[in-house]
């Protein structure tokens, strides 16, 4: 799950990360209360879950509370990369002289919290490590002690922090830490973290990805989801406890395991379709799940054809079959479909779905080229 | 012969007294699996499916001598079970259970290191030998005895390519689900070296999908120690960036993982991939 | 640093652990009030740092407050083992049926929290351990990991705690390492942790121990230090950071170095003679801290001979001999002295000391066997 | 030869900027020991006694390959000091400074031990091998090289022990303090070991004290595995149980680790032990 700009900076500061003064606004006049309130220049940041915001005219600095608004209502509304702007975080501007990149992810090949850290913040870390990077200072934090001091400050030396720097520079590192195992993140970035003219630390922009596995026991973060930015078959999905990723093709498919999916929407390409989305009914899958996979599936207007590949090991074919059937009374799809049941109880399912017009076939390469004719031929 | 387990494979199921435990353990004990104990605490001297259950681990080791151990407690509850087992000195643990943090998966890997035990998964179908022992939730009907060790990320697209090869009577020596987290217990270069000692598994599949570096990892093992053949499958070509694919390690981020470099460094070992899952089966009829 | 019951039971109330309503009462008036508020049967305990309270006397029952008040009454000021009762925990009456023991020291054997548990409760551990090794189990926590939930339940089935309990008996456990481990420890023990008819488990009684090279990031540990229970020679020694432990001879001891004071004690012993006190002045330790450790020796009314034996290292002869003579001033002792300086700057510390009336020695057993004759001619 | 340290040593003083840290230096330098670096946070580039600074022991070992590192920070920073200096590598790290917390040690013990570093103390005087390299904050005048290893438990108390030896013209191979503390980072039989497998140690020199049951522990070794003669001291035959004597792990509790104890288990497998420090010297000088 990923958190707005705002609410990962306000995580940080829980954990002694200073940040901008600032304050969300919904409206331009909002805005304007809160660039008189800070009675310094603001920066007007649109808060959408997509990066590149700056770039797309997302981000302004107004120099009066009269500006802030203007700007406020230029940025409200604009869409960015498809999201819409429903909020903006009004900062008060930083007097930012260096920026710093500092940003930790879970590294799977060490196994451990990877911390880096450049001192060409501002960019993309990405982008950093393809064109400098030496730039980039990467420590492994052993799950067991955490960040230790002499950790963070050969970051600092790395980096060239100045040495009265370097205590704030190891609590934020600290902190940052700690935000990241105690929020149980993906990802946590700062950056820039920007050195200011008064020689201060200020994380000026902040990211943070959740690890979905656990949230049940964070249930404060999980109420920071912004249903708004989540198309409405995501959230369904979500809720229904499927895994569901829209692609722009037309052939909906609907599979059990995630890694046959993905060799479903595969083999789909690979006969010449495109795949709709992917989507892992999960093992043991019962009617009602079945049938909100099947809503969620004819919901994309795209959709021209469906195909279900179910190989029956947990999940029982007859079971995804009178889900199949539940799905149709509701829905009535105007697309072709194509069934592919294989494995527990196949022969059940096969039985159940002969009352359904449905294009049958045993191989998924079969299966697979007859969804693909069957949506060219509409 | 074969890998991980067998028939002298003596299962404890921790979680044996809830549904999920009691649906497969039963499918397991009808395949022929040796399950001497199920843990549950506070229903230690019960008895479940004849079954006798412990408090902990260590009682129904001490009890049973039982040497493996599976587990199917709810995702809060797995890394401590876990830790139990590898704390009772059970020789390989297979966790099932889906949806384990990473982070608690971090810790627990490097606990887990410290000690003799192996952990397969977790969030994996588990191990089968097929006519000896099946420690896991996959189909055991699909499965025959044979040649070919399968090890995998995945578990419905492996049942798939085992259910092929079956099909045109190709056997399994020893199936490996190692699961489809970011941070699991066993990885393809573990279970490519037990396929390389053992006599018994003359051909290999590999089965990856995107996300991480593991299965070029496991090509530059191939290249440098592995004189058996192997067949290769990635899932995943038409996944988009920076979307999750299911699987909590099946994502493509910040470009790397994609299904092409893991093609391109198998092909570049001799690994010969398959195009889709059906062509698997053939391709390994053909090399064996 | 020892805690009194009623600041242990604190602690571990603040980690979860269930303890009985319950207050403190400085005269017996407040122990009638507590008792009044409880509204039911109260124990009345005396609050002093040791062992064997029950016995001595120290803990009774009272029925109604009226009683409460006549036992507090004869408890505060009882002298326990040569200590005065000061105050009283008032707490509420349990019925209790079952005792559990659960205690955590540091094996340093292994390097871990060791958490022993016994069904036998109520008895000292040692008692249990000499009779019936068999009813203790002990766990071994793993540092990095902490007490798992897995080990807490091991315990519980060990000990028969039915399952109905074992989630309690779990937390209390946790609860129990947590308080150990975030207060820095030497001993954290419950005993007896209560059964009580209706099935609930109560911490009746604590006790703790702390680790005193940790209390520099524990001010609020620090702060329940009872200077009344110490020994106001003790209390000088700690401020000066010297270590002191009184014992019951006639010969005082000025030594640098732990181990080189235990042997000076030793062999003072050796020669016929009896220790005063354990007395490390520690390494390079200057003129004041010699001072204050010499006033601290006199102020023993035993002391018949004062040994001096400091084996010049980083501590220079010449310091201390300076020392000395700025001690001598003040304190104007009325005992023979014996001192033994050697190693660095061993030449200038003779030369200060020939100032004063010393006896001087060069070895120690030398140095032992005259201040073992000066103490017999008294 | 020698054991730990030698002319070889390369050392690095965590805390040479401080006032402890350059004292001891001066002393270590004077006594001819290599010092080749200092670390203090955010005093890198500057130099203390003609002795660079860096701003962290990665950056002292690479530009200088130490290979030992000492301790004198204050207590709350030691632990982070002395992992530090095991994450950069450094084969030995002796720890000077007193008073470390033993929940800290623990933590850092259990670390410690999953890599190659070996800790001496915390709360020791340090190590020296007369006539090669001191690293501590014993005398160095007092000593001499020859063929008595000691390992002790106690700073003064051993500076006795070899001044004594020295004085009759019995030199020392190594003089080892492995500190007073409850949880240290070597023991003695750690060393015992070292001395045993040590050709110019042709005794040994054990000084213990009360508490724990290392002595006893270092009996066994003894019995099992050495043929170098060992004469022991143990300090604290009139030490009252319960009471902390000075060195946070000389404490008699629940009746465990008394002197007389000790000095049984030791005389049990034939190590004589001494009544008093003054004759230690002459009791190894008979037995030599």
């Amino acid at each position: 799950m990923k958190l707005h700009e705002y609410q990962a900076k306000r995580i940080f500061a829980r954990y002694g990360v200073p940040i901008p003064a600032g304050e969300v606004a919904n409206t331009a006049a909002q805005a304007r209360e809160i660039a008189q309130r800070l009675g310094k220049p603001a920066v007007i940041k649109s808060q959408v879950l997509v990066g590149g915001r700056g770039k797309a005219g997302g981000i302004k600095v107004a120099k009066t509370p009269d500006e802030a608004e203007t700007l406020a209502d230029q940025i409200l509304g604009m869409e960015i990369k498809g999201l819409k702007v429903k909020r903006v975080l009004v900062d008060e501007a930083a007097d930012i002289q260096d920026e710093i990149y500092l940003g930790m992810i879970v590294d799977r090949e060490r196994r451990r919290v990877a911390m880096m850290a450049s001192s060409e913040g501002g960019v993309d870390i990405e982008e950093v490590a393809a064109t400098h990077p030496d730039a980039i200072k990467t420590i492994y934090i052993d799950p067991f002690l955490g960040i230790k001091p002499y950790q963070a400050i050969a970051v600092a030396s790395a980096l060239g922090i100045p040495p009265d720097q370097t205590r704030a520079f190891t609590k934020i590192a600290t902190g940052l830490y700690r935000a990241f195992i105690e929020s149980d993140a993906d990802l946590a970035e700062i950056n820039p973290l920007a050195v200011t003219g008064g020689g201060q630390l200020l994380a000026v922009d902040g990211k943070m990805v959740l690890d979905d596995n656990a949230l049940f026991r964070h249930p404060d973060l999980e109420e920071m989801r912004d249903l708004a930015e989540e198309a409405p078959a995501e959230t369904e999905a979500r809720i229904n406890g499927l895994s569901y990723v829209k692609l722009d093709g037309e052939i909906g498919c609907m599979v059990n395991g995630a890694g046959l999916a993905m060799a479903t929407m595969d083999i789909v390409k690979h006969f010449g379709g495109s795949p709709a989305n992917f989507l892992d009914i999960g093992g043991g899958a019962k009617s009602d799940k079945v049938a909100a996979a099947l809503r969620i599936i004819l919901s994309d207007p795209n959709v021209k054809a469906v195909l279900f590949n179910i190989f029956g090991g947990i999940t029982r074919c007859d079971e995804v079959a009178r889900g199949i059937l539940v799905a149709l009374e509701e829905v009535k799809p105007a697309v072709p479909m194509v069934a592919r049941l294989v494995g527990t109880n196949e022969a059940e399912g096969r039985a159940i779905l002969a009352e359904a017009q449905m294009i049958t076939a045993t191989t998924l390469a079969d299966a697979a080229q007859k969804a693909v004719a069957a949506a060219k031929a509409r | 012969m074969s890998i991980l387990v067998n028939k002298d494979t003596r299962l404890i199921v921790q979680g044996l007294t809830g549904r999920e435990g009691k649906f497969h353990a039963e499918q397991m004990i009808a395949y022929g699996t040796h399950i001497v104990a199920g843990v549950t605490p506070g229903k230690g001297g019960e008895s479940v499916l004849d079954v006798p259950i412990f408090n902990t681990v260590a009682e129904a080791v001490s009890a049973t001598a039982a040497n493996v151990s599976i587990i199917y407690v709810p995702a809060r509850f797995a890394p401590d079970a876990i830790l139990e087992a590898a704390d009772a000195g059970v020789a390989l643990v297979v966790c099932i259970t889906e949806g384990v943090p990473v982070i608690d998966m971090i810790t627990v890997r490097a606990y887990i290191d410290t000690t003799s035990t192996r952990l397969v998964g977790p969030n994996c179908p588990g191990v089968i030998t097929p006519g000896e022992a099946k420690v896991g939730i996959m189909p055991g009907h699909i499965h025959m005895p044979g040649p070919v060790g399968i090890v995998s990320r995945s578990g419905t697209l492996t049942y798939e390519a085992v259910a092929a090869l079956s099909e045109i009577g190709i056997g399994q020596s020893t199936v490996v689900g190692i699961g489809g987290d970011p941070v699991i217990g066993t990885k393809f270069i573990d279970v490519l070296e037990m396929f390389e000692r053992d006599v018994e598994t003359k051909h290999v599949v590999m089965i990856g999908e995107i996300g991480g570096n593991d299965e070029e990892r496991a090509a530059e093992f191939i290249r440098q120690h592995m004189k058996t053949p192997v067949t290769g499958f990635i899932a995943g070509q038409t996944a988009p960036p920076g979307k999750r694919m299911g699987h909590a390690g099946a994502i493509i981020s910040g470009g790397q993982g994609t299904a092409a470099e893991k093609i391109k460094a198998l092909e570049a070992v001799g690994v010969p991939v398959a195009h889709h899952p059906g062509e698997i089966a053939e391709m390994v009829a053909r090399r064996l």
